[in-house]
């Protein structure tokens, strides 16, 4: 690969951004900026899967930012398959964005958004193919500050401005530990490589538990795994819906990139705490999460929720993968970091296609609020089909591809069972899959059936009508690789299993990533084609025969139905939430208007506060308040005190330090 | 030398302790004169230097310094008394902790002798004058407690023999004077403007 | 080279006595300024050490120095011209006053300039001295109630700092005997020098010179001062004044036992963190602040250097960064304090709005100060965390950690709140470009230290660091 | 052939079920019940009437019968009922997930009419389902442990040789997946097929508003799905009959099948229907059994 590529791209990435932040017209500057984004993440798909993935490990050396160490890119199998993720999704997202940027044209503000996004993107690609520590830490500051200002591009509204603070706070110190565990390594070896990690081994545990902890903390908080995720569900709602796609699509993933790099590649032979550690994490990310979004009636908000869910089973399948090969069991340590790697990819496709659904919706219906939405499949059926794709991918409905990745895990899973000691563990964490996969789908039912089913709740939701193609694509192309990666999942699959052939036992057998015998999607896929298609036909011969009709839903003899006496989401996640009430907490206000005696109005208002928020972070951060309200009688303004600090000062130094 | 050294302190603590602004004013410039002969018992040659540095710490700490403070009180027409935040008792028994304090940490850096004699006496010289700075009311009171101060420190270096050449001598001399000059340009500012000489009650920049 | 160093600000201080009207010190000021700044550039590429006389000399730490404080100046100068063309607009201040800025600005950078080019130390202490005497008046340039209890302070605090300085030069006289007290001479004696009263000299170097520096718990001038001097002022103090403090310690740190300066600079750096980190947060005021911003980076200057190692050069360069962002900042919070009339953060908002360029500036200095990639105190600071982690200090490597995050918090909350949201009612005027420019030269200077730290300037200073360790 | 009988099996067997089970309610509720062939002619009638199609219902309402019995038979073709050999063998992950899928499309259309009941139903189904999947899982895991395979079909039918075949773990899984029968089906205590009360009901709820063919598809896949689960528990405790030649086994199947059938009538004329909340429990001592059998088998 020649070594100016990479800089080619990052041309053909900010160029575009540059010029439309230049130029006048809105509508032009967004066709230049977001078209030029599309067009250097296809260029970067197009490089990555004929180039990088063939070559790899490829290593391009770059000026080095700092004087003390050399940098490089360093692409190798895993570097690619995240390069894949980053450039697939910012091409469709791009081209999305092209028609949905549109509603920011009127403020002067939406020309410095392409920009953002391509440098996110950018950034992103820059992050994974990072080969030593600083091009790293320079790439993911680069991602978190364009994707900070991505959140905030809607700043005159309070809750954005609030969002994209949590968020850059949280992935500031999310920062810091990444910061403190590369040290710790490079203290160790005395290199800034990645190369060079590799290959001296921590030989202190206390430093090893250490770097894995920072590791944890800073990648964790960037992939939103379970305690670090409160800044998850405030940045995502508030960001721009292909922001949306793209933070929650592929920049959460780089934290699940980090995690996999420190485990597998940096730490040589960790310990089986951290992935026990990890897979505990991950499941307890996986259940708070869906709880969480069953309760939520804020679409992007739930999806939000949702990211923290799959990051869980991504970390099921990694920290089990970790665990295994601790404990000496490589093939089912390759299975389950292959599901894992699978679900990645998985997640960002069916995720970015849920948000781009949710950002269609917002478009024409201005409203995140599902219990004003409704019917909507009649007025945009093709975002309707689309999203109802990635909501039976996201439910991990078989044939579609989050059900792919997640069988991959079980398989990986049942496997380690299948040894001897721990297998309580992979059961409990099967178990737990299976709690996380039915709560799914009782989600996707709820958000299907209120937004796109029935009938539409609000005037808002009645006119809405399918966006422009140029968001339809996007959405269009997403959906079928819902499809086509849930019935044709060995195409990935095989790669995977070439990366991370590292992990296999003399030579491993390659054909472990084909599902065994009975576990084919093709066949499956084609038994469920042809028994559906022909019980529809069947259907429809019948139908025709016997004649159809329509008439008003059967109200129970109760003719005046409207609209608002459908069964709201509330309603229907109230049966989890009240198995669940331990967890959710949910804080029910209820208002009265009164005239005279007369009731008029009653409103219920149920909240959900978040257990750790609540219980952790709001507390902690009260006290530091506290705290520094209580500082400020340091400076009372009289300089009698002021001087007796400086007579305190030396007397102290002067007795004490000798 | 040790006889002046100790008229020096007992001179800073008769400032220390007194009630009226004049004397404090008078006390200070007697130190001047004591902290004038220094140079000679010190380093007495070249006697031309020493001459030269006697004239200077005269002509600015026993003439011009107490002229400015004496300036300043009448143009200000404040009450002679100098309040202080403290009782005169505890600032005694708060100028003898220090002072205890001085003698245990020059011990305890190693120190001995004339050494321990010559830095602690300077210390407690400073500190009283820094106490002064801390505990007094008025700004004035604040400026008379900076110039015992910088007299602790001169008396230090007098009998520590420490010298340097003569430029850079007078330069010191020339900062101290404009310090407590310009110290006395704001006083009469802040009288101007407060109409008082309260720096307790000047606190509004604050957290 | 050194007098003509010393003769620029020399004759600024005349031209702007000379001059008639306003513009015309100005214009003095930076036609001087831009002097002393190409002086000090040909210095600075030149190897040979320039000296005058026993007392004058300008080795590579002091020329880095020098650069520093004529660059700042500079831009500052530059600065001036249109804060005060607003300032008389608004009918703020007179046209004598504006004068008397160019008089004392142009002594306070003369003072400046001696300390950077002492070669005897207490020389460079009545130098010290004279930057606080010199600056004082900058202080209370507007007359009012404020500025003066500020400058009282100032001065006070000040003094006693400093003569807490001088007392430490005495000991070191005492420790030297007969060497001359210079900080070429000092530490090849270094051996010979009497270890206790070497102690006691550094107590009182550290003392005294960091109450100029704004260590706390001395620093509680530094609030009150920067907040009510003008806009350029309060750069020129933050920026570089603090600088001239730290180099005084550097010279005499070659003599000084590293053992026992090590615990004490580290005790003195973490508190001087940790104070702003506290009171940051509760900040109402925009300039205090960034007050506190500074001492906050003076005390993680000087904690890298109780780190020592790698984190030696890490400490010079932060120096630099420190000084570009800060004074930066300090411009754009000038210029926005006249727009808005007020220091209040809370009726500052929505600046991106309204004057884009502002918003950028703002917002982009806000993270260059607080160390955030890809600006330039990213490096100096992630340098130190390196060096303190080589050195062993694990668990003040985390508390710094900690207290940058708890900073950067804080920083980015209140930059959130003024360069974002609904605009003022009141339409900004358009982007003074005097006061601006040099902002804009500054944040790209940020921008290019923070994406490439130049390997000459890095060699430079590692050079540098060897010349400052303690013994 | 084969393919063929088996489905063809599955679906005739379905309304049989159905029918003996209330029969047996009936016959021990001291009533004389309807013959055990009236879900036969129930469905005949609903297969020759036409639909009344809800105006606010969309496609997916459409879809949704059709999709919720092809999902069925494909899981039919799955499972083993008279033979081990089955025309689609299916790992048992697979098989537990595509069970989600008729449901889905079930729950969906509960919806799509736009009607309070149908909401209730769905959100209720969907709630049991969810908590059900961790009991599921783990007995499936103990059944593919105890058969050593990971097909449905393959880990039903194999007695692991030199045991006994009623080994305690034996007992316990096929307890749990007798358990899990009753909730996944729409049985009492979990739910009423019976009632009438709307408020009740879970599975009548959500198909309210289907009618004619519509109705008589999902009636039937719900036949066919008790039926699956019937064969996979009687699979459990019965194992050798898979092994007995052809024209033995299909006769034993259909005992096997009017046996549970008998015994879920049974279970429901002597029990109540629990309140809705208590399902939770219900479900989490399924899970708690499926535990204890694994670690029983685990011990052992």
């Amino acid at each position: 690969m020649p070594s100016a590529l990479p800089y080619v791209l990052a041309a053909t990435f900010l160029v575009p951004g540059i010029l439309a932040l230049l130029i006048r017209d809105p509508c032009r500057s967004r066709v230049v900026g977001f078209g030029g984004g599309a067009v250097a993440s296809f260029l970067g798909l197009v490089l990555t899967l004929v180039g990088a993935m063939r070559e790899a490990p490829v290593r391009i050396p770059l000026p080095a930012p700092v004087p003390w160490a050399a940098s490089e890119l360093f692409l190798d199998g895993l570097s690619a398959f995240f390069l894949v993720l980053v450039f697939f999704i910012g091409f469709l997202v791009s081209v999305y964005a092209i028609g949905y940027m549109k509603e920011f044209d009127a403020r002067r503000r939406g020309q410095a958004a392409p920009l953002l996004l391509n440098l996110l993107l950018l950034s992103m690609a820059f992050v994974v193919s990072a080969g030593d520590m600083l091009s790293f830490l320079l790439g993911w500051e680069a991602m978190s500050l364009a994707s900070y200002f991505l959140v905030v591009l809607n700043h005159e509204k309070r809750e954005a401005r609030q969002a994209g603070l949590i968020y850059l706070i949280a992935t500031h110190i999310g920062t810091g530990g990444i910061l403190l565990a590369f040290l710790f390594l490079v203290q160790t070896t005395g290199s800034f490589s990645f190369n060079g990690f590799a290959t001296v081994p921590i030989s202190d545990p206390a430093i090893l538990c250490a770097t894995f902890w920072f590791a944890l903390l800073g990648f964790g908080t960037k992939a939103g795994v379970f305690p670090f995720h409160i800044w998850l569900p405030y940045a995502h709602p508030e960001a721009p819906s292909p922001v949306s796609a793209v933070m929650s699509g592929v920049m959460i993933k780089m934290g699940i990139y980090g995690i996999v790099r420190f485990l597998f590649y940096l730490l040589p032979s960790p310990p089986a705490s951290f992935g026990a550690t990890l897979l505990a994490l991950g499941l307890l990310s996986g259940v708070f999460g869906v709880l969480y979004a069953i309760v939520q009636h804020d679409l992007k908000r739930l999806l939000a929720f949702h990211s923290v869910e799959n990051i869980g089973i991504i970390l099921i399948g990694i920290g089990a993968a970790s665990l295994c090969q601790a404990t000496g069991r490589p093939d089912a340590a390759r299975l389950l970091l292959v599901g894992g790697l699978f679900h990645v990819l998985n997640h960002a496709t069916f995720k970015a296609l849920l948000f781009l659904g949710a950002g269609a919706v917002l478009q024409g219906t201005h409203t995140r609020n599902i219990e004003k939405l409704g019917g909507l499949m009649r007025g945009m059926p093709l975002t309707g089909v689309a999203f109802l794709a990635g909501s039976l991918a996201i439910s991990a409905v078989p044939p579609f591809n989050g059900f792919a990745s997640e069988f991959t895990i079980y398989r990986g899973l049942w496997a380690a069972v299948g040894g001897a000691g721990t297998g309580g563990i992979y059961l409990a964490a099967m178990a737990g899959l299976a709690l996380i996969g039915g709560l799914a789908v009782v989600c996707f039912v709820k958000v299907v059936g209120t937004v796109f089913l029935g009938n539409a709740r609000s005037a808002q939701a009645s006119a809405a009508r399918d966006p422009s193609v140029a968001m339809e694509f996007p959405m269009g192309t997403l959906a079928l690789f819902c499809l086509g990666l849930g019935v044709f999942p060995s195409i990935v699959l095989d790669r995977l299993m070439e990366i991370t052939s590292f992990l296999s036992s003399a030579g491993g057998p390659a054909s472990v990533a084909v599902p065994a015998a009975g576990g084919k999607p093709f066949t499956v896929a084609i038994a469920l084609a042809i028994a559906i298609g022909g019980l529809w036909l069947l259907r429809t011969f019948l139908l025709r025969r016997n004649g159809q009709r329509a008439g008003g839903t059967w109200g129970c003899g109760f003719p005046y139905a409207t609209p608002r006496m459908q069964y709201t989401a509330s309603s229907f996640a109230d049966p989890i939430l009240h198995v669940f009430r331990g967890i959710l907490r949910p804080h029910t206000t209820r208002t009265e208007r009164l005239s005279g005696r007369f009731l008029l109005e009653v409103e219920h208002e149920t909240h959900f506060h978040d257990l750790l928020e609540n219980g952790l972070y709001l507390p902690v951060y009260r006290l530091f308040v506290r705290a520094a309200f209580q500082a400020r009688r340091l400076h009372p303004g009289y300089i009698h005190l002021y001087l007796g600090y400086i007579l305190g000062a030396v007397v102290l130094l002067l007795v004490f330090f000798h | 030398m040790n006889t002046i050294t100790i008229l020096l302190l007992l001179l800073g603590f008769h400032i220390a302790v007194t009630e009226r602004i004049p004397t404090a004013i008078r006390s200070l410039a007697a130190q001047g004169a004591l902290l004038a002969l220094l140079p000679f018992l010190a380093s007495p040659r070249p006697l031309w230097r020493a001459a030269a540095l006697g004239f200077a710490t005269v002509a600015v700490k026993s003439v011009a310094i107490p002229a400015i403070l004496t300036h300043a009180v009448s143009r200000l027409e404040i009450k002679r008394e100098t309040e202080s935040l403290v009782s005169t008792k505890t600032s005694v028994l708060l100028t003898g902790v220090l002072s205890l304090s001085a003698f245990v940490a020059c011990a305890r850096f190693g120190l001995s002798g004339q050494d321990q004699l010559g830095a602690a006496a300077g210390l407690t010289l400073l500190f009283s004058g820094l106490l002064m700075m801390t505990t007094r009311v008025k700004a004035i009171t604040q400026v008379i407690g900076f110039v015992v101060l910088e007299n602790g420190i001169f008396l230090f270096g007098a009998s520590s023999g420490s010298e340097f050449t003569l430029p850079i001598e007078l330069g010191i001399f020339l900062d101290l004077f404009v310090a407590v000059f310009l110290m006395g340009i704001l006083m009469l500012k802040i009288q101007r403007t407060f109409t008082h000489m309260d720096v307790r009650k000047i606190h509004t920049l604050k957290d | 080279m050194i007098p003509l160093l010393l003769l620029s600000p020399v004759a600024g201080v005349i031209l702007a006595l000379l001059a008639r009207a306003p513009w015309q010190a100005a214009l003095g000021t930076a036609a001087c300024a831009a002097g002393l700044l190409s002086g000090a550039v040909i210095q600075g590429m030149s190897p040979r050490v320039a000296a005058w006389g026993d007392l004058l000399r300008l080795d590579e730490l002091g020329s880095y120095f020098l650069l520093i404080v004529a660059g700042i100046h500079f831009l500052c100068s530059v600065s001036a011209y249109g804060y005060f063309r607003r300032e008389l607009e608004g009918g703020h201040i007179g046209p004598a006053k504006v004068r008397m800025y160019h008089v004392w600005t142009n002594l306070f950078v003369l003072s400046m300039v001696v300390v950077v080019c002492s070669h005897h130390l207490a020389l460079q202490w009545v130098a010290v001295e004279a930057t606080t005497l010199f600056s004082a008046p900058l202080i209370y340039l507007h007359g009012d109630r404020r500025g003066m209890e500020a400058a009282w302070k100032y001065l006070l605090i000040c003094s006693v700092g400093i003569a807490f300085a001088f007392l430490g030069i005495i000991f070191l006289s005492r420790a030297a005997g007969d060497i001359p007290l210079t900080y070429t001479a000092l530490p090849l004696a270094a051996k010979r020098l009497d270890p206790r009263f070497l102690r006691l000299a550094f107590l009182f170097f550290l003392v005294g010179y960091g109450t100029k520096m704004g260590l706390a718990p001395m620093h509680t001038w530094l609030p009150d001062a920067h907040s009510q001097a003008p806009g350029p002022a309060s750069a020129m103090l933050s920026g570089v004044l603090l600088n001239c403090a730290l180099l005084s310690i550097l010279r005499v740190a070659p003599a000084i036992p590293g053992a026992y300066a090590s615990p004490l600079l580290i005790l003195f750096g973490i508190l001087s963190i940790a104070v702003p980190a506290l009171l940051v947060a509760v900040q109402r005021d925009i300039k205090r602040l960034l007050a506190f911003s500074s001492i906050e980076n003076m005390g993680i200057v000087v904690l890298g250097l109780g780190f020592g190692g790698a984190a030696r050069p890490a400490a010079l360069l932060h120096v630099l960064n420190h000084s570009v962002a800060k004074v930066l900042l300090f411009l754009v919070a000038g210029d926005l304090i006249l727009r808005f009339g007020t220091q209040k953060i809370r009726h500052i908002h929505g600046i991106l709005r309204e004057s884009p360029l502002r918003g950028v500036l703002l917002f982009g200095g806000i993270l260059a100060i607080t160390g955030s990639p890809p600006f330039g105190a990213f490096w100096s600071e992630f340098g130190i965390l390196v060096g303190g982690i080589a050195g062993g200090h694990l668990a003040v490597s985390l508390v710094y950690l900690i207290l940058l995050a708890i900073l950067f918090g804080s920083f980015l909350m209140y930059g959130s709140d003024m360069v974002f949201g609904e605009g003022v009612p009141r339409k900004l005027s358009g982007p003074e470009l005097w006061c601006l420019l040099p902002a804009c030269v500054l944040l790209l200077a940020s921008l290019w230290l923070g994406l490439h730290v130049p390997s000459g300037l890095y060699k430079t200073l590692e050079r540098l660091s060897i010349v400052v360790a303690f013994s | 052939m084969k393919f063929v009988a088996h489905i063809t099996l599955f679906i005739l067997l379905g309304p049989l079920l159905v029918g003996v089970v209330r029969k047996t309610k009936a016959f021990l509720s001291c009533r004389q019940g309807a013959s055990v062939f009236q879900p036969f002619l129930d469905l005949w009638k609903l297969f020759r009437r036409g639909i009344v199609r809800s105006t606010s219902a969309s496609w997916v309402f459409d879809l949704s019968a059709p999709v919720v019995l092809g999902a069925s038979l494909v899981l039919a073709a799955a499972t083993p009922l008279w033979s081990r050999e089955v025309p689609l063998p299916m790992h048992f992950i697979l098989f537990l997930y595509l069970m989600a899928l008729p449901r889905f499309f079930q729950t969906l259309a509960g919806l799509d009419t736009g009607s309070a009941f149908g909401g209730l139903g769905s959100s209720r189904e969907v709630a049991v389902s969810a908590m059900a999947e961790p009991a599921l899982i783990l007995s499936f895991c103990g059944l593919a442990y105890l058969g050593g395979a990971d097909t449905v079909s393959g880990m039903v039918a194999v007695v692991p040789p030199g045991r006994i075949p009623w080994r305690p773990e034996v007992i316990l899984l096929a307890g749990t997946m007798f358990l899990l029968l009753l909730a996944e089906n729409a049985r009492i205590p979990v739910d009423d097929p019976a009632t009438h009360l709307e408020l009740t009901m879970i599975h009548e709820a959500m198909v309210l508003d289907h009618a004619g063919v519509d109705l008589a598809m999902i009636q039937l896949a719900s036949g066919v799905r008790l039926v699956l689960f019937s064969a996979i528990v009687s699979g459990i405790l019965f194992p050798q009959a898979l092994s007995l030649p052809t024209f033995l086994a299909i006769p034993a199947a259909v005992v096997k099948v009017v046996l549970s059938g008998a015994l879920i009538g049974a279970v429901e004329a002597g029990m109540a229907r629990m309140k809705l909340s208590r399902v939770a429990s219900y479900l989490l001592i399924a899970t708690v059994l499926a535990a204890i059998a694994l670690s029983v088998r685990y011990a052992g």
